[in-house]
């Protein structure tokens, strides 16, 4: 039995998402969308608070939050004049994209729905320090069985290209 | 009444369909990273919910959310530039208008 | 290495070497580019002729084996590739014609521009192939070579040529890779039937005598090789290539062209198609012999209304190479021997014809035989090296044409068919036909009064020029005036197959 | 004089033709004439020393039990066909070879010296191409020389094409002339014809015997030596036929088109008066004296198997009487002063060929006059006086061109006055062709029309009325050029004639045209090689005496003095006359295969069907594929939305799929 504050948050939070989103994707303003978008990445940090994956959660604000939607913003103010609306996008497009998200979406519901026996499962209690930082870095820089060192170095040779890929692209010529 | 896994679900499912609607139908290409911010945000959110209640005792989906975000950061950050680099040269962001590199 | 005491690998280590002297050459470096290429094609034609002294004296010391300076190297031991090194009469004469007419092609694009350093590197490259082809005796490395001399020319018309070169040029490489891919089939199904005990091989000495293709297997294989060499050896109705080909190529690459690729079709056609497949050969050569048969008439007919140079010659190739096409599927000593004389003569005479046309239309800017007349008076040496070629081509005595066109007549009677004697017959009678055409260029390019009075101002050949020609113009002459010799080296190297082919009747 | 000089009388026109081809441009042009000139005479020399030694000596072999036999000088292998079928260059020397030695030599140098002054304008400078001239003479009298004394059939091919060569060259040393290039390219490929079925004829031949040598033709291979083995050719060809006739019969009518194309038979003989735009000592020695007598040579060569082959000898035989006839028909009517001597060669060469033919395997009279024999002798006796009046007449001729400088004989009339040396060299060439005692044509055309009676009654009296006619138009040109009227002079140079060298070999020419039916053929020249008894037939002689004398009365009559005679006839008979002016429309019929039917309707269509169809075919494949290749290429637009739709619905339909194979 959940406790009802955890409910009325899962709820909040579900609520946000699902708003939002659809929001993020109708909305005419490009800005707007990019501040939905912050709300949803927002909401979707709470879920993984909610999952115990306090670290997680943190990365996703600083991320996502704080750093992608940022450069969004700058992005679109680069190259947006502000408050020139976007044109609205021809119907058929719309009712295509709507079609093919709802196929999407009623597929995979489906398939959702159909394997109810795992899809109820009730949340596990793990232990309070099972995910610590300093388990999440033993894990990461470790060469064990389930070690992450060798992704962990790869990713970050994919950002050191994507570093120099920025500055390649962005250099004035 | 319990937060079962299915309920988490729902919401990122609506996320993903939120996030293909956006990519099939924007036409500007800033709008289409954000829907597939969404999309990839929804998949994280799949990953974590399910190592949290199918797979309690390891951390594998989570550290796939977080290698995902890393790297979602890099490539955002490079469409990023490569949009502005566009923009820069073709004075527009449309992707119908962009027919340059097109046969 | 034992396998760099064998002469053989220097006629593709010399073209290389030259690649690597001509790309330290710079562009500007005209002087050192001409030095590089002649020296070059010098000692392959030193090499070559040396070759023939060494073919001459292993036989003379009594050497009968099928192929002489043997030398296998394993390249990829999975499939028992090997550079397998080998000549026999029919590739010595080959290979000498080669070399001349790489020497002959260099003096002739003396004057290349642009570009000259580029143009002779991939005239090298493609010298490589060839020479490579006529040394080798392994299935893959022949067939690499074939690719080898077959790229080149793409660029080389694409880069260098005139006209509508860009059609050309992607005609002639289509049309040829087309042969290539036909070819590419045929070459694995024979590896894969190369042997009984499964011992696969790719050297073509021991396919022969492993004799091992089933018959109906060769039924299959048969068509597919002698069409992919037969495209190559223009043979009709796959010799569309060639005329367009030849009109837009550099005069050089024309030489080359007609000289020497289009005899890897004839060689490859006898050395693979026919060597490794008898019984198929024996079974099909009527289609083919029909196909080559009407091709002689047919080119020749064609040549006859034709009013661009390089078309009449071109048509004029049809009709040759498919007399050699000819030749070959009759299957006895004389006429293929007479097959290899006319592979001999027609590439001099066809490189001469290129040389000649390429210098006039280097000066005058057309080749349209109605548009020029009266060049004897103007350009007297080149003149008569037209008329020379022409006469060679018609088959006057004393130069190569009519020994080998003989050769060929008398070797293809001796079959007792109606069918095979009513082909030469036809045959025969493209020896009219070529008069005809050959007299009319003759009197309408070099006779009559000067059409164009710009043309008076234009200069007779270079010395450049007279030595390109002249090399050829002998060469003609040599084989017209002593064909036995020739007729000596060759002749013997028919044998295995003329019992291989004999057996299966 | 050792025989095995004649090597070095065929190799050094050789030698010189190389020699003044490469080297001749460099030098000064008189210089290359003489030099010419010089070294034709070193062969005509040798020539005519290893002919004699051959007809007169006995110690080289020549002579074995009173018969002459042919003498191999050598003969190296040139090029193997099979290890027995062999292609010799060699030289051999029988009786019919060293008359032409003989023949081919005197004229070559008569011609040569000629030409010193023929070939150069009124000034005495020499032509442009005087070295080259000289250089195809040389390179003509080599293949002539090399033809005649061939060892096999082959050579002979191919010296036939060497003269053709030569022939085409010379023919079209005015090069820059359209008519001469046209003349030379007609006469190359008609032969060319020609040859195209010698070679079948030899490939035939070669096919059933095995063999090229024409000793091992006629005796076999066995090495026997007497002719009643000559038909083992016949033999070995095993009976096989073709078409009802056998293959031997076949061979040997396809070597006689062949030959029929180098001595314009009709109807190959359309190229000889063409071939009169050619220099005119070119046309003395090539197409009157030499080369037009290889295909009559060819069949002599090859005569003991044409008498066993019945057949080939009667298609001669009518092709040659015909021939005769109509170029003489067509002779009477030519303007042109060197067309009617070319008809008149062709009439003349025809009785040559007609005489070989009339002789038959059934000698029945040759207790009398050697039968089969006669013919052979005759032809050969007309071939060598021939060959030195028609040489003659033609180098006349030259030197009336040159000095009036129009080839037409209404530019000519009475030049008598002028040219007396000319006029009478003329006359005695024309007294010799006609027939007329004791002058040389008399004595072979005599055994000709003899041969020809003896074979039937209606060949005589054909061949008779022939050489009545001959009588008639020689006469006919003769006056119409020296009488006839005054000559007008147009010119501040009155016509007169020439310098000495060209004069010389007139005088010289003429004199052998009076002796040299004095010659004791028989002796010398037949067939196999014995003796041949013949007598002075005087019915015959004394009737064709008659006939030409009317002949040329006639002549006389009609053309001495100016008179309306000629036009009247002409009026009269306007349809003949244009008929026969006009060559009996065979150079229309020819004109109408070669370019009507044989490039309208056979190469266009052919080149149109290479463009069109063939090539059509291929770029179709080409286009179709491109085409292909372009709509495939919608699929790939480029937008990346489009693909993700793509991707999804494929994506989905996947899931849907999985789903139902699970929950099934």
């Amino acid at each position: 039995m959940e406790s009802v504050g955890n409910l009325i948050l899962y709820f909040v939070v579900a609520l946000v998402i699902i708003v939002c989103s659809v929001l993020t994707v109708t909305t005419r303003q490009i800005l707007r969308s990019a501040t939905y978008l912050l709300f949803v990445l927002f909401a979707t940090a709470v879920i993984y608070f909610q999952m115990d994956y306090a670290f997680l959660g943190a990365v996703q604000i600083a991320v996502y939050a704080g750093g992608i939607v940022v450069l969004f913003v700058f992005a679109i103010l680069l190259t947006h004049q502000p408050g020139k609306d976007a044109q609205q996008v021809e119907s058929t497009r719309r009712v295509l994209g709507a079609v093919a998200a709802l196929l999407a979406v009623a597929v995979c519901g489906f398939g959702l729905f159909s394997y109810a026996n795992f899809c109820g499962r009730q949340l596990a209690e793990i232990p309070a320090d099972a995910v610590t930082i300093d388990t999440i870095g033993r894990f990461l820089l470790s060469t064990d069985k389930l070690g992450y060192l060798l992704p962990f170095e790869a990713i970050s040779v994919l950002l050191l290209a994507c570093i120099i890929g920025g500055v390649v692209i962005a250099r004035r010529r | 009444m319990n937060l079962t896994l299915l309920m988490y679900l729902v919401p990122s499912l609506v996320m993903f369909g939120c996030g293909v609607y956006g990519f099939l139908t924007r036409k500007n290409m800033i709008a289409i990273m954000i829907s597939l911010e969404l999309m990839l945000n929804s998949v994280d959110i799949n990953f974590v919910v399910f190592n949290r209640y199918l797979f309690p005792g390891q951390l594998d989906g989570m550290f796939f959310t977080l290698f995902a975000i890393g790297i979602a950061a890099a490539e955002t950050a490079l469409a990023l530039a490569i949009i502005i680099n566009v923009f820069r040269v073709a004075r527009k962001v449309d992707i119908n208008q962009l027919t340059k590199l097109k046969f | 290495m034992e396998i760099f005491s064998n002469i053989l690998i220097y006629f593709v280590i010399v073209p290389v070497l030259t690649l690597a002297g001509l790309a330290l050459c710079s562009n500007k470096g005209i002087k050192a580019i001409r030095t590089v290429a002649v020296t070059g094609a010098t000692v392959l034609v030193a090499m070559a002729i040396y070759l023939v002294h060494l073919f001459l004296q292993a036989r003379g010391a009594g050497d009968t084996s099928e192929m002489i300076l043997r030398t296998d190297v394993i390249w990829f031991a999975p499939f028992n590739i090997k550079l397998a090194l080998g000549v026999d009469g029919i590739s010595v004469v080959m290979i000498l014609l080669s070399a001349f007419i790489v020497f002959a092609g260099v003096f002739a694009s003396w004057k290349m521009n642009p570009l000259p350093k580029q143009f002779f590197l991939w005239f090298y490259l493609l010298s490589t192939g060839v020479f490579g082809f006529f040394i080798s005796i392994d299935l893959f490395t022949m067939f690499m070579f074939y690719e080898v001399a077959l790229i080149p020319m793409y660029l080389l018309i694409g880069v260098w040529g005139s006209g509508s070169k860009n059609y050309s040029a992607m005609k002639l490489t289509l049309m040829l890779m087309g042969g290539s891919a036909f070819l590419m089939l045929g070459l694995i199904g024979i590896y894969f039937h190369s042997a009984a005990d499964g011992n696969l091989t790719m050297n073509v000495l021991e396919i022969a005598q492993n004799n091992a293709i089933p018959h109906e297997w060769q039924m299959w294989l048969f068509p597919l090789t002698f069409i992919g060499f037969g495209v190559l050896g223009a043979m009709f109705p796959f010799h569309t290539w060639s005329p367009d080909g030849h009109a837009s190529a550099p005069t050089a690459v024309s030489m080359l062209h007609a000289g020497v690729l289009m005899k890897l079709g004839g060689y490859g056609c006898f050395r693979i198609a026919i060597y490794l497949m008898p019984f198929a050969a024996n079974e099909l050569a009527w289609i083919f012999l029909t196909l080559t048969g009407v091709s002689i008439v047919y080119g020749a007919f064609s040549a006859c209304v034709q009013t661009d140079l390089k078309y009449i010659n071109a048509y004029s190739s049809v009709s040759h190479c498919g007399m050699v096409l000819f030749a070959i599927l009759m299957f006895n000593t004389t006429a293929m021997t007479g097959a290899v004389l006319q592979m001999l003569s027609h590439g001099l005479m066809t490189a001469l014809f290129f040389a000649l046309i390429g210098m006039i239309y280097g000066r005058t800017h057309t080749r349209d035989i109605r548009d020029m007349g009266g060049m004897m008076t103007i350009m007297p040496y080149l003149g008569v090296g037209y008329v020379v070629a022409g006469l060679a081509s018609l088959g006057l005595p004393g130069l190569s044409g009519f020994a080998a066109e003989m050769t060929i007549f008398f070797g293809s009677f001796e079959h007792n068919d109606m069918f095979r004697r009513v082909l030469t017959i036809a045959a025969t009678c493209s020896i009219v036909i070529t008069a005809v055409y050959i007299l009319r260029v003759v009197g309408k390019l070099l006779f009559g009064a000067v059409q164009n009075e710009h043309h008076r101002e234009l200069t007779d050949a270079s010395w450049e020029e007279r030595l390109s020609t002249a090399t050829l113009m002998i060469s003609v002459a040599v084989i017209g005036c002593f064909p036995n010799f020739f007729i000596n080296i060759i002749s013997d190297s028919f044998l295995p197959v003329v019992k291989a082919l004999g057996a299966m009747i | 004089m050792p025989l095995s000089y004649t090597i070095a009388v065929v190799a050094i026109p050789l030698l010189m033709f190389f020699f003044l081809g490469l080297a001749g441009v460099k030098m000064d042009k008189k210089l290359t004439g003489v030099l010419g000139v010089i070294g034709m005479l070193i062969t005509t020399i040798l020539a005519y020393g290893v002919a004699l030694t051959y007809f007169f000596g006995s110690d080289q072999g020549q002579m074995a039990d009173g018969v002459r036999q042919a003498v191999v000088v050598c003969n190296p292998d040139w090029l193997s066909f099979t290890q027995t079928l062999v292609v010799r260059m060699g030289i051999m020397l029988d009786p019919i070879a060293a008359m032409m030695l003989i023949v081919i030599s005197t004229v070559s140098l008569m011609v040569h010296l000629y030409s010193l002054g023929y070939m150069c304008d009124h000034h005495g400078h020499a032509e442009k191409g005087f070295q080259r001239y000289y250089a195809f003479l040389a390179l003509f009298t080599f293949s002539m020389l090399g033809l005649v004394v061939a060892t096999n059939l082959f050579q002979i091919f191919i010296f036939f094409e060497m003269v053709g060569l030569s022939s085409y060259l010379l023919i079209g040393f005015y090069y820059q002339s359209p008519a001469a290039v046209h003349a030379s390219k007609k006469a190359f490929i008609v032969t060319r014809l020609a040859d195209l079925f010698f070679l079948l004829g030899i490939m035939i031949l070669s096919y059933y015997t095995g063999t090229f040598d024409f000793h091992q033709l006629v005796f076999g291979s066995n090495g026997a030596n007497s002719l009643e083995v000559a038909q083992s050719a016949i033999a070995t060809s095993g009976g096989a036929t073709f078409l009802g006739c056998s293959v031997m019969a076949w061979a040997l009518t396809f070597i006689f088109i062949g030959g029929a194309g180098k001595s314009a038979m009709y109807p190959l003989h359309i190229w000889l008066p063409d071939a009169m735009e050619g220099p005119t000592p070119v046309s003395a020695l090539i197409h009157a004296a030499t080369m037009v007598v290889a295909g009559v040579f060819l069949v002599a060569r090859l005569f003991p198997l044409y008498v066993i082959e019945q057949g080939a000898m009667d298609i001669i035989c009518v092709t040659g009487a015909f021939t005769a006839f109509y170029a003489a028909a067509i002779a009477c009517v030519q303007s042109d002063i060197k067309r009617a001597l070319a008809f008149s060669t062709i009439s003349q060469i025809a009785f040559m060929m007609t005489s070989l033919a009339v002789s038959s395997a059934d000698g029945g009279l040759i207790e009398i006059h050697g039968g089969q024999g006669l013919g052979f002798m005759a032809s050969m006796f007309h071939l060598f006086t021939h060959a030195m009046f028609k040489a003659l007449l033609f180098l006349c001729a030259g030197a009336i061109i040159h000095a009036v400088h129009s080839n037409e004989n209404s530019q000519m009339h009475g030049l008598h006055k002028y040219m007396p040396i000319t006029s009478f060299a003329f006359l005695i060439g024309c007294l010799a062709i006609a027939g007329i005692p004791p002058f040389a044509g008399f004595w072979s055309k005599d055994e000709i029309l003899v041969a020809c009676y003896e074979k039937g009654l209606g060949w005589g009296i054909w061949m008779s009325m022939v050489a009545g006619m001959t009588a008639f138009y020689m006469f006919r040109i003769y006056f119409l050029i020296f009488h006839w009227k005054k000559h007008e002079v147009h010119t501040e140079h009155a016509p007169s004639d020439q310098p000495w060298t060209m004069t010389l070999p007139l005088i010289i020419l003429a004199a052998i045209s009076i002796v040299a039916g004095f010659v004791p053929a028989h002796d010398m020249v037949t067939w196999d090689g014995k003796e041949l008894h013949t007598q002075l037939n005087w019915t015959v002689a004394g009737t064709s005496v008659l006939i030409a004398c009317i002949g040329i009365g006639l002549a006389y009559k009609m053309y001495f003095k100016e008179n309306e005679l000629p036009d009247k006839l002409q009026a009269r008979f306007s349809g003949l006359w244009e008929a026969a002016y006009r060559r009996f429309y065979m150079d229309e019929l020819y004109q109408f295969i070669t370019h009507k039917v044989i490039f309208q309707s056979i190469c266009k269509p052919i080149a149109r069907f290479d463009r069109a169809v063939i090539d059509g075919f291929f770029n179709l494949l080409a286009s179709v594929t491109g085409s292909a290749a372009y709509g495939i290429r919608r699929l790939q637009n480029g937008s990346i939305q489009s693909y993700v739709y793509v991707y999804l619905v494929g994506a989905l339909a996947l899931a849907v799929i999985t789903m139902v194979c699970v929950l099934i």
